[in-house]
């Protein structure tokens, strides 16, 4: 097994400041949009480094999002941010005709996704972002795991031309991938090689499913761990050829299991190579206030929950 | 009105203020309330390091006086609001003190403000009627929806011939959100002349002041060209001001047109280094700020 | 084969009207909003009869539906008429907070769905809707397949307490439901029975699934065909057990296939019997303009796609 | 100016009006326009049997006047509008006339009016980015959302040092819409001076006159308000009043506040029984219908 080191927690959203700082220095074209959340969204430095490239619009999200559009006009390449309901359900109108389907080439940078976003609850704890902007033709969709890689894709969007959904969240968490590595935007990444069974993780719950694939294996049982930090477009083959290996599959993702990563996987496998496959996901249930530990142990978004995902998963090889 | 004499033990009072029992406000009774109140927001955000304390201690005195002096209400809570006013908290994250005053008009037990913010509680991080407590009859929290409803709610009185009032709060920062203009356009146009909503004037949201942010300009002039009736509490923190304007706004209803209050108030106030910024308005006190706070308000009517 | 007859063309819209129509006469707590579409919504009949109950909003779909959330308080039923694409995407925030999760009694019903809204383009015609709508905790999600039952829906909705998210259509499509249905929230309709290949269809689509099936029985070939109007609460009994009978499954929907039936299909199967599955639906575009029929012909949402799809269905067993 | 003399044949003529050849406008030549682009309207509504002829006859002058005479062009159409004025539709039901007034403007050929709203057209039900259309810069139809993208295109021009000015078009039943005023709040608020927003003033949507439906009330005032800079058309569908009007506004940009122009139209304005009713906002006219039609606006450039 590989050994993956967590270097010091941090959180996902200043790995989205600093990449936004190093696009402020090398980037001219890079504007910032903020809906009243500087702090939050770890704009600081970008707005102290750039003022005249980043526009505070208030509380006005459906502004926000057409301003960015329009800015493209131009050549500037805005970058938005609030928090990820305010990104994606209270703007999806917006974003849909001005953005998505005017291919404009706006990031949707968006923080305090999922029941992380602890004790503020349920109103701003969304869990139906992914699902939100996957059905979204043209747009890509990214939910990143840890500081370093949060960082890796700020910088990596501002290269890929069109319309981008970059979810993150607010709890310090294990920072564990390579300080300097390159984000492929649509390339699933391998963590774990293993062959009883194929855990398919996104955001935060990547760090939870190496954690259970340590448990796994203590117990003989050799998990093939893929980070999907990209769920649009979503590497199929990676997907395909593990579950093939593996013939069986545990989804998990800080989201509603309706309409998330969970679903799009079971499509994929329903569509090449139908195989059984887990749900790690919120069950249909808004969120609630509390630390992030125990809303992720409350709802099941943790390294035991894919624990026993996974054994149930592998008890039902051959059986469906 | 001497309610809080009458019953025992403390925080399983219930006092309600359908019937009137004196014409005239017990101000004593009232001012300790209101410093009790800014107790409990401190140590109900405190103790979970989280939630938000200024706007809630800037609103203390509208509280106090809506739901001790201003509100008809029922005994009891019923989510169906009929023969009674009727309140909406737009600006659902200032919960601290939506709590407090509904723990302490009756709705629930006072010591349930321990909960604040912990997993599995009722006092969610911003109110809501998922979890049933009492007093609360929507969500709130994603900013910009709190009119619409109360103008909803407004229009269903109407239909059901009942002359209560809908009382709505909403923050001066929220007013940014276009819905609200959705709303107050619609209100206006159809003489919606049964509601009072209150903007929380105090110049702050979360990067800083309107000012700096995204300046509201004249907001009254704004109302007044969207066809509402529009007052000012110019002192939005002393109680008989807000008692007063409340009343005139409550005496403006049904004449035609929808009536707005701009109370002007301090963000953080009642605790000195929490006035006039916008540092504090989604930050908790450590120990050693709360022990200062606290001691800006001593105890009136018992912490729970 | 059962025979189904085409009682005469009509709008599903017009069957949303006619019940509205009822339901002002029979139940004096249903209310109706509208944002400035009362014609396309068929609700002026409801207008014209109860003045009083009628609520013309404008074009502000967010405040209509914080108006329909608040006038729940008192104990109306409130209907709210507009667009598909302004019932959900433009409003989902609205909706999740002041609605879902606050559990109020609101009924959305949304005309002009899909493609089939036809020459007014991409920006009307949503492709998502059902997904939106399905992600959130507490929404019933409904799509009916013509005049007679759409009229039912309408009614069974008032009885039911709780949002419901209705959808329809603008064209008028064949009616060949029974006239006094009655309509039950959650149970799948068993249309035809087969062994071959099950098809679970919503909405425009059941009555092409039909002619699906009587294409396939030409060709020997005998499917199970399900009118899955209620997309949520989703009848899983019904799907696992056809898909166990016959062993390959299709999906066929207005709607994009990311994030709708099909992917919920997907997940129900994944969970309890992976099964090969076909989906029609449209592959992640946007519509455009043209007349309905060019339209379901040109993004594959008609018969003849459901036929391909089953024999290629069909052809998947025991493969994967 | 005589461009259409110089070219043929009819509906290839390309004509840029970057260099302005007169200072004077050559009325006959714009009034024959606007009788010619009414046609285009009639012909491609009724061609199809759908679209919003309404509105469009109603903005005729305003397309007219604002392509050939007010905007400053570039030759060809490049998506990043750098050096050029831009203009945005945003109430892009009235696609017609815009098609119409685009295509004799020479972004692409006239004869493609003939495609308008059928399947694999670049002429969309509304007018979209999404089919490569010239002239197109965003897409619109759910109505509410364009000022917002104009303004965000006039911040880019100040960061881009480009001293041209952003124009839009919204209805006035759109400004029911919030969003607009979250633009318009912003735009006042951060002195995005080089804008000029127009509303189609015709006091008619879908369901009925504004007033029947939700009034406006005194939308000066709001505008004003909401710190704009107000000037009126009082005569929307006179031509010499519209580039009066728009020359105005131009004028008014650059002085630290954006620009709102009240254009009062006539929905439907020059097919008589289409004019002063919403019956034709979104209804095309019959064979008959049309021959009246076209009847009261005999061919002048040509039609397609
Ligand atoms: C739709 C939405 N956008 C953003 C936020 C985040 N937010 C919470 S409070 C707040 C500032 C509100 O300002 P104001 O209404 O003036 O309240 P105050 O800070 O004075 O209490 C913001 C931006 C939110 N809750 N909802
Ligand atoms: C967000 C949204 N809601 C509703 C509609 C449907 N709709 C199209 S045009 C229109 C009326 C627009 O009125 P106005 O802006 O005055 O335009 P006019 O009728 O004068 O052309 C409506 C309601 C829409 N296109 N977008
Ligand atoms: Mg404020
Ligand atoms: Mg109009």
């Amino acid at each position: 097994m590989k050994k993956y080191i967590d270097t010091g927690k941090k959180d996902t959203r200043s790995g989205f400041g600093a990449g936004l700082t190093e696009l402020g220095k090398t980037n001219p074209d890079v504007v910032a949009l903020c809906a009243d959340l500087t702090g939050s969204l770890k704009m600081d430095e970008f707005k102290a480094n750039h003022p005249e490239r980043f526009f505070q619009v208030g509380i006005a999200e459906a502004n926000m999002m057409g301003l960015a559009a329009g800015m493209t006009i131009g050549g500037k390449i805005p970058f938005t941010g609030t928090f990820a309901n305010f990104s994606t359900g209270r703007v999806y109108d917006q974003i849909r005709q001005s953005i998505a389907y005017s291919h404009k080439n706006v990031k949707i940078c968006a923080s305090h996704a999922g029941v992380t976003l602890g004790e503020d609850g349920a109103t701003h704890q969304i869990l139906e972002d992914i699902g939100l902007m996957k059905m979204l033709p043209g747009m890509t969709v990214i939910n990143t795991c840890d500081f370093n890689q949060t960082k890796a894709a700020t910088l990596a969007i501002a290269e890929h031309h069109g319309p981008v959904y970059l979810r993150f969240g607010r709890p310090k968490v294990a920072n564990f991938t390579d300080e300097n590595q390159t984000f492929e935007i649509g390339k699933a990444v391998s963590l774990q090689d293993g062959n009883d069974v194929t855990i398919i993780a996104t955001g935060h719950l990547v760090w939870e499913a190496l954690q259970a694939a340590e448990t796994l294996n203590e117990q003989g049982i050799s998990a093939d761990v893929i980070n999907i930090h990209t769920i649009k477009p979503l590497d199929q083959n990676a997907i395909i050829s593990s579950a093939a290996k593996t013939g069986c599959v545990v989804t998990a993702e800080e989201h509603n299991y309706l309409g998330g990563l969970g679903e799009s996987v079971a499509r994929v496998l329903a569509e090449n190579q139908p195989t059984p496959q887990e749900f790690v996901a919120t069950q249909d249930t808004f969120g609630e206030s509390g630390t992030p530990d125990q809303l992720m142990a409350k709802y099941g978004l943790n390294a035991d929950a894919i624990v026993k995902a996974s054994l149930k998963a592998i008890s039902r090889k051959g059986n469906g | 009105m001497l309610p809080f004499l009458l019953c025992a033990p403390l925080g399983k009072c219930y006092f309600w203020q359908h019937i009137k029992y004196t014409s005239m406000p017990d101000m004593n009774y009232l001012n300790d309330l209101v410093v009790q109140v800014r107790r409990d927001i401190l140590r109900q955000v405190h103790k979970v390091n989280s939630g938000h304390p200024g706007g809630s201690l800037g609103c203390t005195e509208f509280f106090v006086a809506l739901f001790q002096e201003i509100m008809d209400r029922k005994e009891g809570f019923h989510m169906d609001g009929k023969d009674e006013d009727l309140f909406f908290l737009s600006n659902g994250h200032i919960s601290p003190v939506f709590y407090s005053v509904l723990a302490r008009s009756g709705y629930f037990p006072v010591e349930e403000l321990n909960t604040f913010r912990l997993i599995n509680s009722r006092l969610q991080g911003h109110p809501t009627t998922h979890e049933g407590l009492p007093g609360v009859r929507v969500a709130s929290g994603s900013l910009g929806q709190g009119i619409s409803v109360a103008v909803g709610a407004a229009l269903t009185k109407k239909l059901n011939n009942d002359p209560h009032v809908v009382y709505a709060l909403c923050g001066d920062g929220e007013l940014q959100e276009g819905q609200n203009w959705e709303a107050i356009m619609y209100a206006a146009a159809n003489k919606v002349d049964n509601i009072v909503v209150t903007v929380d004037y105090n110049g702050q949201q979360i990067d800083g002041s309107l000012d700096n942010v995204l300046p509201l300009g004249n907001l009254k002039g704004k109302f007044e060209a969207f066809g509402w009736d529009v007052l000012e509490i110019k002192e939005g923190n002393q109680l008989d001001a807000v008692i007063d304007g409340l009343n005139q706004a409550k005496g403006s209803t049904g004449k035609g047109k929808p009536v707005c209050v701009l109370m002007h108030t301090v963000m953080g106030n009642g605790v000195d280094f929490m006035m006039h910024t916008h540092a504090w308005h989604g930050k908790a006190p450590n120990d050693e700020q709360l022990e200062i706070g606290l001691a800006q308000n001593p105890v009136t009517l018992g912490d729970y």
